[in-house]
């Protein structure tokens, strides 16, 4: 169930900021393997104009990349833009406009090399527009969303030693630089690129090239040949807004567009079986949880949070609050991505362990605030019926619904349990971001000093496989006693035409194969 | 048809109420007098300065209200801007960047004397010009609602005379009966009973304006749904006021008049009976503005169609003052204007009755 | 005038209009000549007006008529109401129906030309209605213009029309002499063009002036008919009798010494409008105990605004209200309940002033119940037989006012006024508007009030110089002034003021009959 | 006799909604456990809606608060509108009667739906909230359809009489003035209750004053609408409902006042 309903309501499509990791060259055809429904109809057709549809920004929108904040933002940069990596479907860093990067010793010092592009304008993609890009990006003076995922980098000391060569010098060792080489929103512009060019005319070295833009309502490319990757199959490819997700599925279904974003599971059921459109679901797109705060009562027991880890019927939750599409998860973040701690039992509903637990901890008849708002698809149907599933175990749970516009905010620091969700990204970053002392967005105020040194032990540590050990145990310790009950990741459902082909079902949401239309065709 | 129905009782009651005006009564036709008055030019000109100072007092307060509100919705441009990132440090640099740091009173000085020389200010979001979104935006609402005032008068004002011609009878009584059950129906689900149906059941019409953008006149299969559905609730409300109306003037003494002196029939209905019914239902046709907006929001979502709904919805949830004043002043103007004149073609309809300003 | 043809235009034979069961009328013959004016008379709800109607071709709703009526076949029959405003379109100009009657008068013309030969014709009819200024007329609308305006624009649409017979219904009703002097001379004047004129009314002045031929109605039968001036002198009929004896009123009263010091004195009273407008200057009036006052001028000349002052219903003024010499406060509100109850005042719409939702009697019992703090049960009962004294059975007395006529409410509201025992009693033209009949009735009742309850005090406003016969004392307003005052014999046989001799004038020569 | 028989209709036709809605709540009984949402049969026979629970139970559940909120919001605009209108109405003062009504054409001048949006989303209301919002949209409106009618009946010379008769002014704006407006007032609460319903559910569509997932007939037109095409019935029962109940309602009123107005 999507709440995508109007404009001023609609789950704003943020995506989880990133920084992270891991190097290996990939090239290719995204709909290169088996099971994938829509390139079975064989070789690529050139041509034809694509209209896909998002729900977006309204007239504020813009084709700043930097300013990328929601998903429609991005599958406009990326049609424009490039970045020096992105994350591959198990969210590890593939390179992109980097062809290469080598670390020093101690890993805080890495050459990256750019491979021949060139932007829009003919102009070849050079170290120096890289640098000024990340400047940009770092401004103090702005705020612009992938600062802090450049934080690491010292940009001061980092240089250009070639035309093509950057030499980035970070402020302490991070084995997952590549993470922050695909980070959210950290294109390359071409230098001295200021913001009132974005909208006119953007320049940039990606797969399309601009043609006309209409904030809130549509934005035109046309192919760009001399893509370094190879032109893309399509001529053009038009960019609408339909805010209302009924709205894409009529658009869709009435043949006014070719593909449209982020569907409701009811829709993609009903239309599944029909065969009147095409329904791809993108698996592992969306964590879905509740964040009880652990430096506050009553979760600072680590006995209660995990008497509500046994609460959750994770798969009445997904049925119910996801329609069943998704899913279901086990208190840990990252499904199927890169360093999972995949070996740990699924978690199950034990209603007769938590109240013992509850009674441990001396909290029987327990009465807990449950902050949710509209803001997410799920959210307020998922806090009704963990309220139905606390009260089993004895626990009353008063669902509180609040504004969308400023829930991640009001969620930060206020409250003690509220519905949480988390777009993709490396499993580094979700630790970095929220389960640090000095997080930024550390909603479950998840602060303990030893998980903090693990945490920099593996960004020290250079083989791979130790990494993953580390990364085991920080997982294994939030599994127990963590913060996050994740209870399940959704699918992100996109519907396209049946003539729409080429479209990536592995890339969960966020990633580089999500919404690239450079390898799309009409068949 | 009579209407002097012999006795006393019909003849007091006529006297009652007809004949406030007449002559032979001090009080009633005293007052009539004075609201000859304010037929003069000049009282008509302040009746006019009156409305409009009124006017101009009803803007400035639905500014102050809007701004009041959404100063005090929970979360500001830029915690509204950070989203899922709603790290401390970044909101307090994107706050300080929309100069939301200063305080509001400050803030709302600042807006009204830059709009005192036509400066609407800029958007907190992109930092685009107010101006700029709402002429944007202008031209999709002001279609829409072009085409359904122009085909809500006739089809009000028709359905409203038949169903007065065939009082009591089925006829009155099929119009009725289905214009209430469709004003009870909300636009949303009405737009989606009617998309689901025409456009992709029988696909005789486009689901959406989708990708239309400014250009929806070149697209008219694309409108029909839309208006349509803004129709559905004006219709039913002005038709019944227009059919109550009708009933009364067809049955007043100066209709049986005309019809005495032979006058046809068709004639009696419009050119006599249906100028006393419209007085009200002009007023009610400015009403409809508000109505026309609130379907204008769902109906503009519902059709992708990027209008002023869609703006405003945008603006509130991004906190993006400047715009939601911004629109805050053209609605209010527009509904001031808007009432103005229906009040002045009210008063030219029905001189008699004092149109209080 | 041409009596050449003889024929009858229009003629009803043995009509009888029945609804639920009862007939409106029965029996009634009526022969209407060209040229020749013919009036039905009687009190209202006698039959006169569906008789009219009936003329017109027209019926009320669910009746069962009988008998014939023979209606002219090459002319419509034109209708001037009692009240011309109810029949002008409020929200079109005067010259939207007019034009609409004229257009098929020209369809023979070709088409540039229609309009302006339409026009023409309108222009013609206003003119022939006495209604010179046409053109400025045509464009106003109706309630721009006056009554007498408004009268003839109806009287304009029926020559228009070209009718041959012309129902005027109560023309006259409520209008002051010289008003009703016009009328008569439009009627007149109509007649005059060969056209048949059927009165109804129950103003026999009027009547007297105008008839050719008068029909007695009662109860929806025509009990005496004949020429007016046999009808005159040798009334057959008893009704017609007392029909006519109904019309001569009792003598003034002898001059009594005013005596003692005045109950209600009015110093330097100036009443103002809109908070500007002046409509009444009255620097002295004096009301003694047990004396009648009438207070005489035309529609507009501030009579009904002095009224009001005095019972602080019209706040508006300067100067100063004195009730046995302590001055009232201007607005009843802050009058307390004794001086509430010592200056009551009757309306002259009695309808309209009476709540239509409840009885009458419960109405009239709160007045006592209010004003002098007895309990509901002795209201009720002193209600009940103020009630009867003036005239008002029990069974009537229960109903609501919607079920009551115009005398029986008029002498319900002087009951309601009667029940605070009051010291002076403000009647603003209870009169106006009822038949002759009534009329006479509750002038009776009012003679009888200043006799029987000691020292009430009576203020007659009327525009109505017969009516003013019964006050001992007359002031006559015009304009807002007070332009003479004196005992009634005085005034009445001596005017001094030349709008006051104006006034008796047309009163007197209406009275004679004689024709303008 | 039409006016009966359409009394009777208008009377059979609110009935269902209203019966349900105030006994329906007797007859839920307790909640199953949820199944997977937009499906049909499983012992479900109007199928589940968007979370998977028994639309029949949320039917029987979801009138109370649509028909109280309405209800109530309706009371509430005429419990601002009547005394206002009344006091403006009778007043000499012209001062009190623009301080009385002019703050309500300010807020005429406001879009409702605008001002319901962001009032909402400042305080959160519940449903009670909701009704107060929706009633203080309706009284300008209300108001000034009931300061005419108040203000024809106060301009009679039978409030001058009953002021004659020393009448306090309670008796004379409640018992005369009020009571003279109650046909102008009956004809207009119909169509004002059709009126509140829409604002209600439209509300509930923008996400406003209602929780998400309430029982409440208005909210399951909107939340189910997206299983429109596999579980038509979580929209449409719901959604006839509320017609049912705004036709049935107005069919009521006017036949009433048909049969009052012949009366006279």
């Amino acid at each position: 169930m999507y709440d995508e309903r109007l404009p001023g309501l609609r789950r704003r499509g943020f995506l989880a900021a990133t920084s992270g990791a891991a190097a290996l060259a990939l090239v290719g055809c995204s709909g290169g393997t088996d099971d994938q429904a829509q390139s079975t109809s064989g070789t690529p057709k050139r041509g034809g104009r694509l209209r896909a549809a998002f729900a977006g920004g309204g007239a504020s929108e813009t084709l700043d990349p930097h300013l990328a904040n929601l998903f429609a933002d991005v599958a406009r940069a990326k049609a424009l833009y490039d970045k020096l990596a992105d994350y591959g479907a198990d969210l590890s860093a593939q390179p992109r406009l980097a062809e290469k990067w080598e670390p020093n010793k101690t890993l805080d010092r890495w050459q990256v090399t750019l491979r021949q592009a060139t932007f829009h304008d003919g102009r070849p993609v050079t170290a120096r527009d890289v640098l000024y890009s990340y400047r940009r990006i770092a401004d103090p003076e702005q705020a612009f969303r992938a600062k802090a995922s450049l934080e690491p980098v010292d940009l001061d000391a980092s240089r250009a030693t070639g035309e093509r060569t950057v030499e980035f010098v970070l402020k302490r060792p991070t084995a997952e630089f590549p993470n922050v080489l695909a980070a959210f929103g950290a294109y390359i512009v071409p230098e001295n690129a200021t913001g009132t060019d974005f909208d006119k005319k953007p320049v940039g070295s990606g797969p399309f090239r601009f043609v006309s833009f209409a904030p809130g309502r549509s934005a035109v490319f046309r192919r760009n040949d001399d893509y370094w990757e190879g032109a893309p199959h399509l001529d053009e490819i038009e960019f609408v807004v339909a805010n209302e997700e009924s709205a894409r599925v009529n658009a869709l279904l009435g043949g006014q567009i070719e593909y449209a974003h982020e569907l409701n599971p009811t829709t993609a059921r009903a239309h599944e079986a029909g065969g009147q459109i095409e329904i791809v679901r993108l698996r592992n797109s969306a964590m879905q949880a509740f964040c009880m705060k652990t430096d506050r009562a009553p979760f600072d027991d680590k006995r209660v949070r995990e008497a509500f880890f046994l609460i959750a019927d994770r798969q009445e939750l997904l049925d119910g609050a996801l329609s069943g599409a998704g899913e279901v998860g086990n208190d840990l973040f990252g499904k199927g991505y890169e360093y999972y701690a995949a070996g740990l039992p699924q978690r199950e509903q034990d209603l007769d362990r938590a109240r013992a637990l509850l009674k441990k901890a001396g909290a029987e008849n327990l009465r807990v605030t449950l902050d949710t708002s509209a803001v997410a698809a799920g959210f307020t149907e998922a806090a009704g019926i963990f309220r139905d599933q606390a009260a089993k175990a004895g626990v009353t749970i008063d669902v509180k619904v609040g504004s969308k516009d400023s829930y991640w905010s009001d969620i930060l620091d206020n409250g003690t349990l509220c519905c949480y969700r988390s777009g993709a990204m490396p499993i580094e970053a979700h630790l970095s971001q929220r389960l640090l002392t000095d997080s930024t967005t550390n909603a479950t105020k998840w602060r303990h000093k030893d998980f903090d040194a693990l945490y920099q032990q593996a960004q020290s540590t250079r083989d791979k496989t130790e990494r993953a050990a580390v990364y085991e145990r920080m997982q294994r310790r939030l599994y127990t006693e963590g913060g996050f009950l994740i209870w399940g990741f959704a699918d992100w459902i996109i519907g396209t035409t049946k003539r729409v082909k080429g479209v990536e079902t592995k890339a969960p949401a966020n990633t580089l194969d999500w919404a690239r239309f450079d390898k799309v065709w009409l068949a | 048809m009579t209407t002097q129905l012999g006795g006393s009782a019909a003849k007091g009651r006529g006297a009652v109420s007809k004949c406030g005006s007449a002559a032979g009564r001090d009080q009633p036709r005293r007052r009539s007098t004075r609201k000859t008055a304010y037929r003069d030019t000049a009282s008509g000109r302040s009746f006019v300065a009156r409305r409009l100072l009124l006017g101009g007092a009803q803007t400035l307060a639905v500014v102050l209200l809007v701004f009041a509100l959404t100063e005090a919705l929970p979360g500001d441009a830029a915690v509204a801007l950070a989203g899922d990132q709603p790290d401390p440090a970044r909101i307090a640099a994107i706050r300080e960047a929309m100069d939301l740091d200063r305080p509001a009173p400050e803030r709302l000085a600042d807006w009204a004397a830059g709009m005192l020389h036509g400066d609407f200010g800029t958007s907190l979001t992109s930092g685009r010009p107010v101006t700029q979104y709402i002429t944007d935006a202008f031209g999709p609402t002001l279609l829409l609602a072009a085409l359904t005032l122009a085909l809500l008068v006739p089809l009000g004002f028709g359905l409203g005379v038949l169903a007065a011609r065939h009082e009591g009878r089925l006829v009155d009584r099929l119009v009725s009966s289905v214009t209430l059950a469709v004003y009870a129906v909300p636009e949303f689900a009405l737009g989606v009973l009617l998309v689901t149906v025409l456009a992709l059941k029988l696909a005789w019409l486009p689901p959406t304006a989708v990708g239309y953008g400014t250009e929806l006149l070149g697209h008219p299969a694309a409108l029909v749904l839309p208006v349509l559905v803004l129709l559905a609730r004006p219709v039913c409300s002005l038709s019944r006021l227009v059919r109550a109306g009708m009933v009364d003037a067809l049955a007043s003494p100066y209709a049986a008049h005309a019809r005495r002196y032979g006058v046809p029939g068709a004639r009696v209905r419009y050119a006599h009976a249906l100028p006393n019914a419209l007085a009200p239902a002009v007023q009610q046709l400015a009403r409809t503005v508000d109505w026309l907006l609130c379907g204008v929001i769902v109906v503009e979502a519902l059709f992708v169609i990027p209008g002023l709904g869609t703006v405003l919805l945008n603006a509130v949830a991004e906190r993006d003052v400047p715009v939601v004043q911004g629109l805050a002043v053209v609605f209010g103007v527009l509904t001031v204007l808007l009432n103005l004149g229906a009040d002045l073609v009210a008063y030219r309809l029905t001189p008699r009755a004092g149109v209080a300003a | 005038m041409s009596r050449a043809t003889q024929a009858a235009v229009a003629e009803i034979r043995d009509l009888r209009v029945e609804v639920d069961g009862r007939a409106l009328v029965d029996g009634v013959h009526l022969r209407v000549h060209p040229g020749k004016v013919t009036a039905l008379v009687g009190a209202s709800g006698s039959g006169k007006t569906t008789t009219g109607l009936a003329l017109l071709g027209e019926y009320p709703a669910g009746a069962q008529v009988t008998g014939e009526v023979r209606r002219p076949g090459d002319g419509p029959v034109g209708y001037v109401p009692q009240h011309p405003a109810a029949v002008l379109n409020p929200a079109r100009r005067v010259s939207a129906l007019l034009d609409d009657i004229a257009r098929p008068q020209v369809r023979h013309l070709p088409r540039a030309e229609r309009r302006e030969a339409a026009r023409a014709l309108v222009l013609r009819a206003l003119e022939d209605a006495q209604l010179p200024d046409g053109e400025v007329l045509l464009s106003r609308y109706p309630h721009q213009l006056s009554g007498g305006q408004q009268q003839r624009v109806v009287l304009a649409q029926a020559l228009l029309l070209g009718a041959r017979v012309i129902v005027a219904d109560e023309p006259t009703t409520g209008q002051d002499a010289l008003t009703k002097s016009r009328i008569v001379e439009q009627l007149a004047a109509v007649a005059a063009r060969g056209i048949a004129v059927v009165l109804l009314s129950h103003d026999l002045d009027v009547v007297r002036a105008l008839a050719d031929e008068v029909l007695v109605m009662r109860e929806g039968r025509v009990v005496e008919s004949g020429p007016v001036e046999r009808l005159w002198t040798t009334p057959r009929h008893e009704w017609t009798r007392r029909l006519l004896d109904d019309q001569r009123a009792a003598p003034p009263d002898a001059t009594a010494a005013e005596a003692g010091r005045p109950v209600l004195e009015v110093r330097d009273l100036t009443a103002v409008h809109d908070r500007r407008t002046v409509v009444l200057r009255a620097p002295h009036l004096a009301l003694h105990p047990g004396e009648c006052v009438a207070v005489v001028g035309r529609s507009g000349s501030g009579k009904t605004t002095l009224a009001r002052c005095l019972a602080g219903l019209h706040s508006d003024h300067d100067g100063d209200i004195l009730l046995d010499g302590t001055p009232l406060a201007r607005s009843l509100r802050r009058r307390d309940r004794s001086q509430l109850a010592a200056v009551q005042y009757v309306f002259q719409d009695a309808r309209a002033a009476f709540d239509e939702h409840r009885p009458v009697l419960r109405q009239v019992a709160r007045t006592a119940v209010r004003l002098r703090g007895i309990d509901e049960r002795a209201a009720t009962a002193e209600a009940s037989t103020t009630l009867h004294r003036l005239g008002l059975s029990e069974r009537l007395a229960h109903r609501r006012p919607g079920e009551l006529s115009g005398g029986e409410l008029q002498r319900a509201a002087l009951a309601r006024a009667l029940l605070a025992r009051p010291r002076v009693l403000i009647c603003d033209e209870v009169t106006s508007g009822l038949d002759t009949v009534t009329r006479r009735g509750i002038l009776d009742v009012l003679s009888g009030l200043v006799g029987e309850e000691g020292d009430l005090s009576l203020v007659l406003v009327t525009h109505d110089l017969d009516t003013a016969r019964l006050a001992r004392r007359v002031a006559v307003l015009d304009a807002g002034e007070i332009v003479e005052q004196g005992p009634t014999r005085q005034i009445l046989t001596a005017p001094q003021h030349p709008f006051t001799i104006a006034l008796m004038r047309t009163t007197e020569r209406l009275e004679t009959g004689t024709r303008l | 006799m039409t006016a009966y028989r359409r009394f009777a209709l208008g009377l059979t036709v609110v009935a269902v909604p209203l019966v349900l809605a105030l006994l329906g709540p007797l007859f839920a009984g307790d909640a199953g456990p949820r199944a997977v949402s937009f499906t049909l049969g499983g012992g479900h026979w109007l199928g589940t809606d968007f979370v998977g629970r028994d639309v029949w139970r949320q039917v029987l559940l979801g009138g109370r608060t649509v028909v109280l909120t309405a209800l109530a919001a309706t009371a509430l605009a005429y419990l601002v509108a009547v005394p206002v209108a009344l006091v403006s109405a009778l007043t000499r003062l012209r001062r009190l009667e623009e301080l009385l009504m002019r703050p309500l054409d300010v807020l005429l001048a406001v879009p409702s739906l605008l001002l319901i949006l962001l009032v909402a989303s400042v305080f959160s209301p519940g449903a009670a909230g909701l009704a107060l919002l929706v009633a203080l949209v309706n009284v300008p409106d209300a108001a000034r359809i009931v300061r005419a009618a108040a203000g024809e009946a106060a301009a009679r010379p039978a409030v001058e009489a009953l002021r004659m008769q020393g009448e306090t002014w309670w008796r004379i704006a409640v018992g005369y003035v009020g009571r003279s407006a109650l046909r102008t007032l009956a004809a207009d609460a119909g169509i004002r209750l059709t009126g509140v319903l829409y604002l209600v559910s439209t509300a509930a569509f923008l996400g406003v004053g209602v929780a998400p997932d309430a029982a409440d007939w208005a909210v399951m037109v909107d939340r189910n609408r997206t299983g429109l095409l596999v579980q038509p019935w979580a929209v449409v029962v719901p959604a006839l409902l509320i017609v049912a109940l705004t036709t049935g309602t107005n069919l009521l009123f006017d036949a009433a006042l048909e049969k009052k107005g012949r009366r006279r």
